[in-house]
């Protein structure tokens, strides 16, 4: 038998005008194992909180039920209550009269017998609450950004300068990501280098940043606060701990490979670092490449180097972190647009992608600036075509966002270095951003040629003499509604910016959700853009979805605000009303650890039980109604304790 | 005096019971017969319960959770909706009426929407008259 | 003291009986044929072997309610169910089911406690037998004669019902049994011949042939208690038991129940209801131990209650070999070559 | 059309109630228009069609008719907009108020008292057979359905009865639909009379379960797209180079005449290959023919140039150079070959059509695909 | 179609093979009872045992349900159609591992509940003719049956509201709770099963109407889309209550619905621990 309180709020007139207060005291007061019955006009006012902590010890109540408003307004004040009082918080119910009765009727017979019901109902509740505690586990203070782009580096940084210990894993040889390889930028046309390449050093510089080149996560175990993160070194045959970055090596280096950062527009060696400012500026050997892992002789690096640090014994290895929260920051890649044959991307040699055209453009980049093409002639006519892939319903579906910017970047660096005619092929200009729509009608002035319509085919079948040795492009110019051939040297694709390849297997490892392209989800597309349904781990950049780099920015650095707000924190504490197995009562049939969205139950294979991890548990209940045998508990909402309410509430 | 059922609420704490305040809040009036049972999200809720809350008198069922995609916790009320859908064939391939037992989804700023439901809900139960099927025998 | 009445005019029997108070008889549906409470004459029929369920529903419901209560604040409040027990007739019980009666008396009554509502049900209760026609077969799955009844016992039975020709013969075999019979003027008297009939057909009774083996009740039981610790014998025994709890509801000497409070809002009753040795929790404790977990535990239970334990506190098998738990069993697992392996092991 | 414009939506309602609902995803990119074979020879825009019936608009009941349904916009559209659908519903509407062109009266008028879109005599329609070859009867594995223009159109008579030589030759078990079948509707439908459509189709579905036929041959691209999509009906629908293909794989005909080096290129009619995917079966058939080189023309394929012949085209009346044909067979002789192959009576009888207004005929040759199977199956 | 004779023959043959070579602990198969009509579940251990194997058309049980009870031991087991889906069930529900698992696949139609004497078809239960896993086929396959499972349904579906509701309540009227049904079924494997327990009762523990409606109500929906129709609930019901109706029915919302059959593929998710985003609202209707 439990000793129950009740108290009845008038909240002023909001639940006395069509609740009849004192009526509702009596029959609660006449309930089985009611100790104690009581109306207040303001229950959560201090006099009223003092009456129920009075009540508590002096009919030393172990349940007290508070019939006010919605629990969302004052729950929390009436456990402090009970807490204060000596009786444990979970003990407290609340009964809501206000907003979903007083308020939502005139009647005042109707209100009052909802009144009744709705105690009733948490009489039966309040006899089988259990009390709980909530606990509370250590925080690691350290952080793991995964991906060493603009929004890698910016993360880190951001934590690092609060003097937290952040790991930056970066599965290429350098950082940098696909910034790195841009000439200018939009709209500004500063030098992508000059603003990207210090960031990239203060990383190399930051005692707090443990920079990860040439690595990948392997395994992700743990929960927030508490995440094991395994990293795989891939194997570089070159000992950066001796390497002293002379260079030598790759000076006398016979291997040839194309060079991943240029695009394959040119050759790299085999021991190699993908471009002058790459951090670190040590080398790696790449297997595939290097004529002593092909033919078994050649070694001239190990014999070059000073240092000694060839070594080609190498092997991978397994670095173990511990973290209390990780940001992925893995980017994008750029869809492969040989499959769209009608644009003869890899037919014809005079058909460039974006990232390829930016290297043309950049002073470092294989023509060291020159815009010439593959047969080493100047474009004198160049046609840039949009949304190649993007808002595509046979590819992607959405807006790639930047496409639009960077093809006028492209004009303009195009105007400046080729002075040819320049063809904009587009659907819709999009220039939404700080200063994008005065960039686009600079370049307006700037004569460059645009056309409203989507390219529908580049073809070399020509027609007349001035098309001869030209590629043309046909289209639709929709605003003339004439069906245009326009000849040109060279076409620029502007291809969709696709998730990462391997974006799901990461996902996986994260227990991240995608969007039906592989995007990793957000918790909330406006009010959590940077969380995810996995505590402590967050996303910045472009592995949420495309966006240009002031975006990316911006987000990195609130990812970083994201990870400090759980690494700042020594312990935290668990949601207290989580899920429990009753092993007894347990068949094995794996139901919740199937359904559990965040994988709180697991299977005690040997004694064949599920078991739940609480500190991943958030109380939601998935697991318990699908558990046949009622062996999962949820604390505060179990089956018996929802029944009993829902008895009550049907009795009368 | 005309037949007055009694409608049985479980709803989410996160969209729909959050709904329902707001319809309050917003002074909204919709019929009294809903007594609202509030867990933490519509996966919460097994289908015996709603066997159970007919066996316990109620005329109607209205289960409220969030829109598919906005779950709290993510895809709970994915499973949700498999396991009540099958709810529902059962009860009518068992005999009860279908229409005693609805399943929506209300979001925290749908209190207008809230009261709809209900309204039209709790019209449509009384057309159906008492649940006298499943309801326990007493005597 | 022999009465008689033409087959077609079992109607008018059936009449009177219903007009003296309530009346058990067998009644055909399309699942085939069970002992019911009877509501109209043209319901019972006699053309059957036997029953699905035993008929012991009759003085042992399957769900039975002891006591009403209400939760009220403060303490709560009880009350006895003992509702009044009117002089009821069951009709058509096979000699074997009759035999039955007896070995549950010896539980119910001679265990030295009287079970106040068996006792009421067997005071208020009269029993006609109906024996088993010579030109009937018996079921291939009965044995009764294993257990010594005949075919046509009548011994049990207050009245006993014996099909002859065209007609049905009544014999009243007690005092209760033979006052039924007077008062049920429009019977006829049964003639000499009648009367050689059925001395006949009593002593055919005992020479009719089902399953059979020489079973000393007393050897019977020590061997069993012999064979008990042999697993691998039970094990095998009871491969394929699903342990439901058919073969015990079915049987007509099974008597375990349980006791339940049933609530709703605050108002509850206290039930007894039949509970079967099969079940894995039928002996679960409250302590999570469970003495017997494993299937083969359980039917050995079974069977050994019956065929050993029983003899030995009451000195009789506990079964009739009516053969329902064989012919219902959802495995086919068959108790008489059960105990017969045994026996012979 | 007036300079000022107002919409007229219930003329797009009635569009869109037609089947041509689709047009709402366009957002004009020019995809269609682009990409059309239309476009660059005449004043005919698919999407400016699209436009004007998202507005309800008239102003191209005249141009429209162009359309060949080639599909190959429909494949290209970033929008996934059916632009077939629409245009044909554009047609249904305008047909019913009576714009039908007088050229495709004629069809229309044929197809519905004659059954065939030839003005041949229904009872005739299997003449070109001259009797050598059965009908088709329950138990018989095939049932072979020339298209009415294998059965009419005198140059497609002769691949008609290639065919039926070739399915002889198998020895397979087959009959012809009898003369009481007609045409499969196809063009009909496209041209937007469906009640015609409803018409035929009832009458030939009638027919077909009547036959209890299981498998069925078709000559031409258009019926198996039809039967197939259109009838719904339990039967197997197979066009004849998969099964010749099929044949020649078990060895059922082995072509063994060796054509020493003949140049052979092509062309995909748009119903086999975009609207059927069926790309590989008569590029398999000419593979097998000894001494043959195939030579691809450039467009081929997903990117095949349509004849023109399709969505009722083959009727209409076309000045030279406004023939899609004719620019194919140029593109044909680029590719060196001396033969042209397709697998459809209305290429054929429009390529046909134009290498004899070009006076090509010393310089290039048309064959059905079974025509020169046949050519190189002996000695 | 193999005999009978022929496939008991094989099956003695492939038992003894299968535990001389020592591959198996034991064989789940089917032994003789008290008369031919009746045979009995029989587990092999030796090779001796093996001889005692028999198969006719009686053998009808579906020895999943003793499988699932070794989830351990490599054992080997004799399956028919139903009975397959039924292990294959298990094996997505991670209750038996496909690797420990000797699939004696047995091709059969025309089975008979020797009970009822009904053959064991599309309008009864257990049509499926052909195992869809196996190791070991023991007879050739056979022709699926062409109607639906679910035609059987017609009637039931065919009538009103209360019509179905007058049926059922009749059907759980009778009900003794002998628990024969789950405890027959092969997916009934838990222990303790939601009846066994008290808190919550689920139902009333004494064999009340409404107490049976619950049981049998919520127990279909633990087998909504677990149910593979072999009917095992059905015949071993000592009353008759034609369970397997409304299985089918929910095996055929399922299948409407999710568009997944129970246990028909290893690599499939029970539908109710899984979902689509595009299930739709529809379904909810």
């Amino acid at each position: 038998m439990s000793r129950i309180g009740v108290f009845v709020c008038h909240c002023g007139l909001n639940i006395a005008k069509t609740v009849r207060v004192s009526e509702v005291v009596e029959f609660a007061a006449n309930l089985p194992e009611v100790v104690i019955a009581e109306e207040y006009r303001f229950v959560c006012s201090t006099p009223g909180q003092e009456l129920i902590a009075g009540d508590i010890k002096k009919y030393n109540l172990d349940r007290i039920i508070v019939a006010a408003c919605s629990p969302l307004m004052h729950e929390k004040t009436f456990r402090k209550v009970a807490e204060a009082a000596g009786l444990n918080q979970y003990l407290v119910t609340i009964v809501n009269i206000r907003e979903q009765c007083s308020w939502v009727t005139e009647d005042e017979d109707v209100a009052t017998k909802k009144a009744k019901a709705l105690i009733n109902g948490a009489v039966y509740r309040a006899r089988l609450l259990a009390p709980l505690v909530s606990r509370f586990i250590d925080v690691n203070p350290e952080v793991v950004v995964v991906g060493g782009g603009i929004a890698g580096i910016q993360t880190a940084l951001e934590i690092a300068a609060v003097g937290r210990k952040v790991y930056l894993v970066e599965r290429t040889p350098t950082i940098g990501g696909h910034m790195a390889q841009f000439d200018k930028t939009f709209p500004t046309l500063d030098c992508s280098a000059c603003i990207l390449t210090p960031k990239m050093d203060a990383v190399l510089q930051n005692p707090n940043i443990e920079l990860l080149t040439y690595c990948e996560v392997a395994e992700v175990k743990g929960f927030v606060g508490n995440f094991d993160v395994k990293i795989r070194q891939k194997a570089r045959y070159v000992d950066h701990a001796k390497c002293n970055a002379c260079l030598a090596c790759v000076e006398k280096c016979p291997g040839k490979g194309e060079s991943e950062f240029d695009e394959g527009l040119a050759k790299r060696k085999a021991i190699y670092i993908p471009f002058p400012q790459a951090v670190p500026q040590k080398p790696v050997i790449d297997r595939e490449t290097c004529t002593y892992f092909i033919k078994g002789k050649c070694r001239l690096c190990e014999k070059i180097c000073e240092q000694k640090a060839i070594d080609y014994e190498q092997a991978d290895s397994y670095i173990e972190i511990k973290a209390g929260a990780i940001v992925a920051a893995t980017g994008y890649d750029l869809m492969d647009v040989k499959p769209l044959a009608q644009y003869g991307y890899g037919r014809y040699p005079a058909v460039y992608h974006a990232l390829e055209i930016e290297r043309l453009f950049n002073s470092a980049g294989p023509t060291a600036g020159k815009v010439v093409m593959r047969d080493g002639r100047e474009p004198q006519s160049i046609a840039i075509l949009h949304c190649i892939g993007s808002r595509d319903k046979n590819n992607y579906e959405y807006c790639s966002r930047v496409c639009c910017m960077y093809s006028l970047k492209f004009a303009h660096l195009l105007k400046e270095k080729t002075h040819g005619d320049v063809y904009q092929l587009y659907i819709d200009m999009r220039a939404g951003g700080k200063g994008y729509e005065e960039f686009y009608s600079r370049l307006l002035e700037e004569d460059v040629k645009f056309i409203r319509g989507k390219a529908a085919t580049v073809t070399h079948r020509t027609k007349n003499p001035e098309e001869e040795g030209k590629l043309i492009v046909e289209v639709d110019d929709t605003l003339t509604g004439k069906f245009a051939r326009i000849p040109v040297d060279m076409v620029v694709l502007a291809p969709a910016m696709k998730p990462r390849a391997d974006a799901k297997d990461m996902a996986r490892m994260l227990n991240l959700s995608t969007d039906k392209y592989g995007f990793f989800m957000e918790k909330h597309p406006k009010l959590a853009p940077l969380s995810t349904m996995t505590d402590g781990v967050f996303i910045a950049g472009a592995c949420q979805s495309p966006k240009d780099i002031p975006d990316t920015v911006s987000q990195a650095t609130g990812a970083a605000a994201e990870a400090l707000t759980i690494v700042s924190k020594a312990k935290m504490e668990l949601e207290a009303a989580t899920a429990m197995v009753n092993a007894a009562a347990c068949s094995g049939c794996r139901n919740c650890v199937t359904v559990c969205p965040y994988s709180a139950p697991s299977m005690n294979e040997e004694k064949g039980v599920s078991e739940i991890n609480e500190a991943l548990c958030k109380g939601c209940g998935l697991c318990a109604a699908a558990c046949p045998t009622s062996a999962i508990i949820t604390r505060h909402f179990t089956n018996e304790q929802v029944m009993a309410e829902m008895e009550g509430l049907m009795e009368f | 005096m005309d037949f007055e059922p009694k409608i049985l609420g479980i709803a989410c704490n996160w969209c729909t019971y959050t709904g329902a305040d707001l319809a309050g809040t917003t002074r909204l009036k919709y019929p009294q017969n809903i007594r609202v049972v509030r867990v933490m999200c519509s996966s919460r809720i097994n289908p015996s319960f709603i066997f159970r809350a007919f066996q316990l008198g109620a005329d109607g069922v209205l289960v409220g959770g969030c829109h598919p995609g906005d779950c709290h916790y993510g895809t709970g009320n994915m499973y949700a909706r498999r396991r009540l859908a099958i709810t529902k064939k059962m009860l009518e391939f068992a005999g009860i009426e279908p229409g005693r037992f609805r399943v929506e989804w209300i979001s925290a700023s749908e209190g207008n929407r809230f009261a709809e439901v209900v309204g039209e809900f709790t019209g449509q139960v009384k057309g159906l008259g008492p649940q006298t099927k499943l309801k326990i025998k007493t005597d | 003291m022999l009465r008689k009445i033409e087959q077609g005019r079992f109607g008018e029997l059936i009449e009177a009986l219903l007009a003296r108070g309530p009346l058990y008889a067998p009644v055909r549906d399309d699942r085939g044929v069970n002992f019911q409470l009877i509501r109209k004459a043209s319901e019972p029929t006699l053309d059957f072997y036997n029953t699905l369920q035993s008929p012991k529903l009759a003085w042992f419901p399957q769900s039975e309610d002891l006591i009403r209560y209400r939760l009220a604040k403060g303490e709560t409040k009880g009350e006895a169910i003992s509702g009044p027990v009117a002089p009821t007739v069951v009709l058509g019980m096979r000699p074997w089911d009759v035999k039955s009666l007896a070995i549950m008396d010896l539980l119910f009554l001679g265990g030295g406690k009287e079970d106040p509502y068996w006792l009421e049900k067997r005071r208020l209760t009269t029993v006609i037998g109906y024996g088993l026609a010579s030109e009937e077969e018996p079921d291939g799955a009965d044995f009764f004669r294993t257990l010594n009844i005949g075919a046509a016992d009548s011994d049990g039975s207050d009245v006993f019902l014996l099909k002859k020709d065209g007609d049905l013969l009544l014999e009243g075999i007690t005092e209760r049994g033979k006052g039924l019979l007077g008062e049920l003027t429009f019977l006829k008297e049964g003639t000499e011949e009648d009367e050689r009939y059925l001395v006949a057909a009593k002593a055919g009774g005992k020479d009719r042939k089902t399953r059979f083996f020489d079973l000393d009740a007393n050897a019977a039981a020590d061997k069993l208690k012999a064979v008990f610790a042999d697993n691998t014998f039970w094990e095998k025994e009871a491969e394929g038991c699903i342990s439901c709890g058919t073969c015990t509801f079915v049987c007509p000497t099974c008597h375990c129940f349980d006791i339940a409070d049933e609530t709703l809002f605050r108002d509850g009753v206290r039930r007894r209801f039949w509970d079967a040795c099969m079940f894995t929790d039928f002996t679960l404790e409250a302590s999570g131990h469970n003495p017997r977990p494993r299937t083969f535990q359980r039917l050995r239970q079974k069977i050994c209650h019956k065929y050993s334990f029983y003899i030995e506190k009451f000195g009789v098998v506990s079964c009739v070999g009516c053969g329902r738990c064989t012919r219902l069993c959802p495995v086919n697992i068959d108790i008489f070559s059960l105990v017969a392996r045994a026996v012979n092991l | 059309m007036s300079s000022v414009i107002t919409p007229y939506l219930e003329m797009s309602q009635a569009i869109a109630e037609a089947g041509g609902e689709a047009f709402k995803k366009c957002y004009q990119c020019g995809t269609c228009s682009g990409t059309c074979p239309w476009t660059p020879i005449s004043e005919f825009s698919i999407r400016k069609l699209v436009r004007l019936s998202q507005l309800g608009l008239e102003g191209i009941e005249d141009l429209m008719w162009s359309c060949s349904t080639c599909k190959f916009c429909v494949d290209r559209c970033p929008r996934g907009v059916e632009i077939i659908d629409l245009v044909t519903s554009v047609r249904n509407v305008y047909a019913g108020g009576g714009l039908l062109p007088q050229t495709l009266r004629t069809l229309v008028g044929s197809l519905s008292s004659r059954g065939n879109p030839w003005s041949g005599d229904q009872e005739k329609r299997n003449d070109w057979a001259q009797g050598k070859y059965p009908l088709y009867a329950e138990g018989m594995e095939y049932l072979f359905f020339p298209c009415c223009t294998g059965c009419y159109d005198q140059r497609n008579v002769s691949v008609s009865r290639a065919t039926a030589e070739l399915l002889t030759r198998a020895g397979l078990s087959w009959g012809l639909a009898g003369a009481e079948v007609n045409c499969c509707g196809e063009s009909v439908k496209k041209v937007g009379d469906y009640e015609l459509f409803d018409r035929l189709k009832g009458n030939n579905a009638g027919i077909f379960s009547g036959l209890k036929a299981r498998k069925i041959i078709t000559a031409s691209p258009h019926c198996h797209f039809t039967f197939k999509n259109e009838y719904g009906g339990a039967y197997e629908v197979i066009h004849i180079t998969e099964l010749l293909a099929e044949l020649i794989k078990e060895g059922r005909l082995t072509p063994k005449k060796d054509a020493s080096g003949l140049k052979v290129t092509y062309h995909d009619p748009c119903y086999l290959g975009r609207h059927g995917g069926i790309y590989a079966a008569p590029r398999e058939i000419i593979a097998a023919l000894p001494g043959v080189e195939l030579c691809e023309m450039d467009r081929i394929r997903e990117g095949s140039i349509c004849c023109g012949g399709g969505g009722g085209g083959l009727w209409v009346e076309r000045m030279k150079g406004e023939r899609l044909s004719d620019f194919r067979i140029e593109e044909a002789m680029e590719t060196g070959a001396s033969v042209i192959t397709t697998a459809c009576p209305y290429c054929i009888a429009m390529i046909d059509d134009s290498i004899r207004t070009a006076n090509a005929e010393d310089r290039i040759k048309l064959k059905d695909v079974t025509e020169i199977l046949i050519d190189y199956l002996e000695e | 179609m193999t005999a009978f004779k022929d496939i008991e023959e094989r099956l003695k043959e492939k038992a003894k093979d299968l535990l001389e070579k020592g591959e198996v602990e034991c064989v789940f198969a089917y032994g003789r009872g008290y008369d031919e009509r009746h045979p009995r579940p029989y587990v092999a251990k030796t090779k001796e045992d093996a001889e005692n194997l028999v198969f006719n058309e009686y053998c009808t049980f579906n020895l999943a349900r003793y499988a699932v009870k070794e989830p351990r031991k490599k054992i080997a087991v004799a399956a028919k159609g139903a009975d397959s889906r039924a292990l294959v069930q298990l094996i997505q529900e991670g209750k038996l591992k496909r690797e420990n698992l000797v699939i004696l696949g047995i091709p059969a139609a025309g089975m008979v509940d020797a009970k009822s004497g009904l053959t064991l078809d599309e309008k009864t239960t257990g049509a499926f003719a052909n195992p869809v896993v196996y190791d070991v086929l023991l007879g050739d396959k056979l022709p699926e049956a062409k109607n639906s499972p679910y035609e059987v349904l017609g009637e039931l579906e065919g009538l009103s509201g209360d019509g179905r509701w007058e049926f059922w309540r009749k059907e759980f009227a009778r009900c003794l709770r002998c628990f024969a049904c789950r405890k027959a079924c092969p997916m009934c494997y838990c222990d303790p099963c939601f009846m066994d327990q008290s808190r919550p009762r689920w139902a009333d523990k004494s064999p009340t109407l409404d107490g049976n409606t619950m049981y049998h109500l919520t127990r279909f929906y633990h087998l909504a889309g677990r149910c593979v129709d072999c009917g095992e609930c059905t015949r071993a019901c000592p009353v008759d209550i034609p369970l397997y109706l409304f299985h089918k029915r929910l095996a055929k919302d399922c299948e409407e619905m999710f568009n997944q059959a129970a246990g028909m593929k290893l690599e499939d998710k029970p539908v109710l621990v899984d979902f689509r985003v595009e299930d739709g609202d529809e379904i909810l209707l």
